[in-house]
């Protein structure tokens, strides 16, 4: 093959004809990936081409092998860019509902104070990195690395759509789940690593808070699954799209969920570890600065997450109601999203509506109302799935 | 009876678990009214509150009508201001006051308590400085474009005699009814009284000559520009002055 | 009920034998509004002891006054209490009046008693924010602060000045009101009266807020008498007094209003009759200002008074928003007080946290210490 | 023996059954509408507050306060009913040498910080209280702050 011109260095060829193309079915961010760096890389290329003519590194460069290598690094970066973009303006809409719905105006800096999420994120970035003299300094910085890390994970390992995903598990939703419930044991570990007695007895919150809420998610999870048939993402939702959104006949579990789902985001209603009321700022009293931000991040990012399944097992993922399935190819990732705000927007109105409850109270809640209604939806889906219903 | 507004309606069932739906409906509507509306805050540094042209805000100096008595001085709760020399339009040197804003609470006494109405309160309030020697208003400073009416303040008193005498209309200010008195007796004629009056008042009258052949000076009072502003009472050496107190 | 639950609570942690914590909240800690410390030993949630740690805003109040002239103290006393400034202003001028024994015209005494309502509304809007706050709800903060705004310019347009209003002076009041501040005033509060059903209905229609009030802080009727609680959190146990009622100062006997008692003795019932005051005071508010306009625009509202009190002794108590307070005046015959004292509800009610918070949970104490509505200003004096 | 409590007591029967029962101890020096005010020796203290709370049902003290009269100095009590609104109010002389008084903490326990608060301006001391330490002042004062030898020290 020669080179002579720049278009041939750049070869925009097919994904799925690299032979070492990672997955089974088409994916779309690892395409724009891949694409990309067919850009990028044809343009290094020709440019190393132009210096040392007849070089093997710039065939290298272009080689599938390489290709498919870097496509995957910059699949990572754009798939994490949009989880972090959704989490910037998920935080953008809560600032301006709650503000609103206090009769304020919320942000006001820039582009309708989306700029505020950014400088605030700057702000916590530039501020000293410091880290108190008495507590454990190892498990200090390693907890907090793993839940912003178990966070972030998690809100990157949400698909979007049928072509927008990491790992198109069979597994998926427990996979997320299990991820999700690591975070609260190191919340725990962290509260005790901080020798603060605000962050102990928020950490043993988190601990009650999980204990309190899990057992009836998992019981909602499985009644999902159940009628789905499968614990893959794709299967549920296209399990949705042959019959109907599930919050029809799992009412209960829906309206349950949205509740499981506040507390496993700790937001108000349910944010007993960080009650700033009585313990400071909770497990996170003795972090600050960047820590602090990134904690901020992650506690969004596991709000979009809990959002996300609810809009997964309960509103039909990314389809659009009464609309044919052509129509459901253009945007799919649109429509998920936009479902997840919705979600996230009736958060926040609880959020605005609602006061903090006590530890008893979420204890009592969990296992007296959470449960029985939980186990109630489950013999309900049980009593469909042999009537032959679904 | 009184009736009772919020007990008679509220608490009406006790058991509510997981009753949520009204606050919701609540904070929605709220929603919804700011959204078409406009929130009730305002944009502060661009938009600002209406005040009230009596709003308390820094003292305001009137230069020309100030008489230097110093009642602002005595009056001030904290202590913030203090009279110092200065010079008028025409280059004399006067005194006036100065205020040290990073003190002054604000309370008005000053502009109460002035017999001529010299300070007044002013809407200012945007007082923040750089450092604390800017926070000292001096004299030039402190004088006020536009004052008001309302700006100032009156003292406006009731006698109480008035009130039993069925004249209770009347207004009079502490300043126009009460007058310093001498006790001749412990009177020493140093003059001191003269030289501290701000408004010349006070006269030394001679009553004859002592012992030594040393005229005998007795002060007198012009009843009519006399402010009360008690100069000559706090100065007088043997105290033999006091101010007689009209009720 | 309540007493039931203390003590399930109490036997059932007993049995484990588990190590007390001290936890310090305070004095830069979000429940205390403002600078003091509550030292709570826990049982795991439980709080089994509690110690009140107060002074940090001690400023000598009293011991200023002695060498400070007998007007100059007005301003002092409208910082004793920020959110209810008028209420310590008026009870010092009462003082002052009763020692030198003059009565003040009727007019200067609605003018006080709707001054003092006013305040009393902010300030337990004020303590609604709090309550929000406490309980970790924002919306409630604002929406009460927004109606507190109302009172506030009330203010601004009665004397000139939002918080520190320094208004009442010995023999009267400083300044006759006109037609114009009179109008605004009743618009405000009949707007307020219609207002202020959002903030409560967001609250006692919400399980969350009602469940968390309910059953916390319980006290008997003899125990409140006995730790000398005073105000709002006195009538929520039983205690049928009030001062306005009672004890009545300037014209309080010539108004019709209603004090709420409420026999429950937890948090939820000194919400209750704290809201309820709100429309008590809404209710005296508009009597004084059909009284006021039915005096005329030309009688007196401030006598002349001599500048030094007659030595003697005087005792006067008002109830203050958040309890009951008193002045005791020792005069020499001077121009400055002898020996001025300030009884502050606050100082007595912070005293009874032990007793309030003991058996309850950490979450709770922010709600019970809120119900207390605490103010430093006046507290540590 | 039980004592006849009343729960509402008139100014004039206050006034009567003080002087009755403490004849010569207590010296009611005047009262005024829904006010008694009352000398009392600082021996017979404590037994007159519990009488007052017990039988007269005085459930409050509103406050418990010094007064440094230079050569003597003075606790003054001030006792209020929740049925009337009746407040006595009793002056106890301490000689400016023993400055020490009985605790009516145990009788009500709002008077706890009071007296505490007392004790630490003026330094009068009152046995029998259960915790008598500064409460707004540092530890470390050594000295008085209210009394009147204790001048203040502004400066323009």
């Amino acid at each position: 093959m020669t080179y002579s011109s720049i278009l041939d260095w750049i070869q925009f060829g097919d994904v799925m004809s690299n032979p070492f193309y990672p997955y089974q079915t088409y994916n779309l961010p690892f395409d724009i990936g891949y694409k990309l760096w067919e850009i990028i890389g044809g343009l290094i290329a020709w440019l190393i081409n132009l210096i040392f003519p007849g070089n093997g590194v710039s065939t290298w460069l272009i080689s599938p092998e390489v290709s498919n290598m870097f496509a995957l690094v910059l699949f990572m970066v754009i798939i994490f860019a949009v989880a972090f973009v959704v989490t910037l303006i998920s935080l953008w809409m809560e600032r301006k509902v709650l503000g609103r719905i206090m009769d304020r105006r919320g942000t006001m800096v820039g582009l309708k104070g989306f700029m505020q999420c950014i400088a605030d994120g700057l702000k916590t970035f530039m501020k000293e990195n410091t880290i108190p003299k008495k507590v454990d300094k190892m498990t200090y910085m390693w907890t907090v690395s793993l839940i912003i890390g178990t966070s972030v994970l998690i809100a990157c390992m949400v698909p979007l759509s049928p072509r927008w995903f990491v790992v198109n598990y069979g597994t998926g939703l427990l996979v997320i789940m299990a991820l999700f419930a690591l975070a609260p044991f190191f919340i725990l570990v962290s509260g005790w690593a901080q020798n603060n007695k605000y962050s102990l007895i928020g950490g043993m919150r988190a601990a009650e808070l999980m204990i309190s809420y899990e057992v009836p998610m998992l019981i909602m999870i499985a009644t999902t699954c159940l009628l789905a048939g499968s614990f893959n993402i794709n299967d549920i939702v296209n399990m949705q799209s042959d019959t109907v959104w599930f919050f029809i006949p799992q009412i209960f579990g829906f309206i349950t969920f949205i509740f499981c789902a506040t507390a496993e985001a700790e937001r108000v209603p349910f944010d007993i570890a960080e009650a700033e009321a009585e313990l400071v700022e909770g497990w996170q009293t003795e972090y600050a600065g960047m820590k602090w931000g990134l904690i901020m991040l992650a506690d969004y990012m596991r709000g979009y997450v809990s959002c996300a399944m609810v809009v997964i097992m309960y509103l039909g993922g990314w389809l659009i109601p009464f609309v044919s399935e052509g129509v459901n190819g253009w945007i799919p990732e649109i429509v998920f999203l936009l479902k997840v705000w919705f979600v996230f927007f009736i958060m926040i109105v609880l959020r605005g509506a609602l006061a903090r409850v006590r530890t008893d109270q979420i204890v009592n809640i969990g296992w007296k109302v959470f449960m029985p209604l939980s186990v109630v939806n489950f013999a309900v889906v049980l009593l469909l799935k042999v009537g032959g219903v679904f | 009876m009184a009736e009772k507004k919020y007990l008679e309606k509220y608490p009406r069932s006790p058991a509510r678990t997981l009753w949520v739906l009204k606050p919701v409906g609540k904070v929605l509507r709220m929603l919804g009214k700011t959204v078409i509306h406009r929130p009730v805050t305002i944009l502060y540094p661009y938009e600002k509150m209406w005040m009230p042209e009596n709003y308390r805000g820094r003292p305001g100096l009137r230069f020309d009508r100030c008489v230097a008595c110093g009642m602002c001085v005595k009056m001030c709760p904290t202590a913030c201001i203090k009279l110092v020399d200065t010079e008028n339009d025409s280059g004399e040197k006067v005194r006036r006051p100065q205020v040290n804003i990073g003190r002054c609470a604000m309370c008005g006494y000053c502009a109460e308590y002035c017999p001529v109405d010299a300070m007044t309160v002013t809407p200012e309030f945007e007082l923040a400085e750089y450092t604390r020697e800017d926070l000292i208003y001096g004299p030039k400073r402190l004088v006020y474009e536009g004052i008001t009416e309302k700006m100032e303040i009156h003292l406006e008193e009731t006698l109480m005699s008035d009130v039993e005498n069925g004249n209770f209309e009347r207004r009079i200010s502490p300043f126009m009814t009460d007058r310093p008195v001498l006790e001749a007796a412990k009177c020493i004629s140093c003059k001191k009284c003269e030289k501290v009056c701000p408004v010349k008042a006070v006269t030394m009258v001679e009553h004859g000559v002592n012992e030594k052949g040393r005229p005998i000076l007795y002060p007198e009072f012009n009843d009519d520009t006399c402010i009360c502003c008690m100069n000559c009472v706090e100065d007088c050496p043997k105290d033999a002055l006091h101010i007689n107190e009209v009720l | 009920m309540m007493s039931k639950d203390v003590a399930d609570i109490k036997s059932e942690a007993s049995p484990i034998d588990t190590d007390k914590m001290w936890v310090i909240m305070g004095p830069q800690h979000p429940f205390s509004h403002g600078l003091w410390t509550l030292k709570a030993q826990l049982d795991g949630e439980i709080v089994t002891d509690a110690e009140p740690i107060i002074g940090y805003l001690h400023r000598g109040w009293e011991k200023e006054c002695e060498n400070r002239t007998y007007p100059k103290i007005i301003p002092m006393a409208d910082r004793l209490c920020y959110a209810a400034s008028m209420t310590y202003t008026h009870l010092y001028c009462m003082t002052v009046e009763k020692a030198l024994g003059i009565d003040v015209p009727d007019k200067a005494k609605y003018m006080r008693i709707m001054a003092d309502e006013v305040c009393r509304i902010q300030s337990h809007l004020m303590w609604l924010a709090a309550v929000g706050t406490d309980l970790g709800n924002l919306t409630v903060f604002l929406w009460a602060m927004r109606e507190r705004e109302f009172f506030m310019d009330i203010n601004v347009r009665l004397c000139g000045a939002r918080m520190t209003t320094n208004f009442p002076r010995i023999g009267g009041v400083r300044n006759d009101v006109d037609e114009e501040f009179m109008m605004y005033a009743a618009r405000c509060v009949d707007r307020f009266e219609k207002a202020v059903w959002d903030i409560i209905s967001l609250i006692d229609d919400s399980s969350t807020f009602v469940s968390r009030m309910r059953g916390t802080g319980y006290l008997t009727r003899e125990a409140c008498a006995n730790l000398g609680i005073t105000g709002p959190a006195m009538r929520g146990t039983g205690v049928d007094f009030d001062i306005r009622r009672d004890d009545p100062y300037d014209n309080y006997d010539k108004v019709d209003f209603d004090v709420p008692v409420l026999k429950d003795g937890d948090s939820y019932a000194r919400y209750m009759v704290r809201i309820e005051e709100l429309f008590q005071s809404c209710k005296i508010i508009k009597q004084t200002l059909q009284k006021i306009k039915a005096i005329g625009k030309n009688a007196p509202y401030r006598f002349k008074v001599p500048s030094k009190v007659p030595a003697g002794r005087a005792f006067t108590r008002l109830e203050d928003p958040r309890g009951e307070s008193a002045m005791y005046l020792v005069s020499d015959g001077t121009d400055k007080p002898y020996r001025l004292k300030v009884r502050s509800p606050i100082f007595v009610n912070v005293s009874a946290s032990k007793p309030l918070v003991q058996g309850s949970r950490i979450a709770d104490v922010p709600v019970i210490m809120a119900m207390i509505d605490m103010c430093l200003g006046e507290t540590d004096r | 023996m039980t004592e006849e409590t009343y729960q509402k007591p008139s100014v004039r029967e206050i006034q009567e059954l003080l002087e009755k029962k403490f004849s010569g101890k207590v010296r009611v020096t005047g009262t005024e509408e829904r006010r008694v005010c009352a000398n009392v020796d600082r021996d017979c203290i404590h037994d007159v507050c519990a009488y007052i709370h017990g039988s007269l049902t005085f459930e409050h003290a509103t406050s418990v306060m010094g007064n440094d009269m230079i050569d003597h100095m003075e606790v003054i009590y001030h006792l209020s009913n929740y049925f009337n609104g009746v407040i006595v109010e009793l002056t106890a002389e301490l000689p400016a040498d023993d400055l020490r008084i009985w605790s009516v903490a145990d009788i009500w326990a709002g008077a706890n910080w009071h007296e505490r608060e007392t004790y630490e301006l003026f330094g009068i001391i009152f046995d029998g209280h259960p915790k008598l330490k500064r409460l707004l002042t540092p530890d470390t004062y050594e000295f008085y702050p209210f009394r009147k030898s204790y001048k203040l020290r502004g400066k323009e």
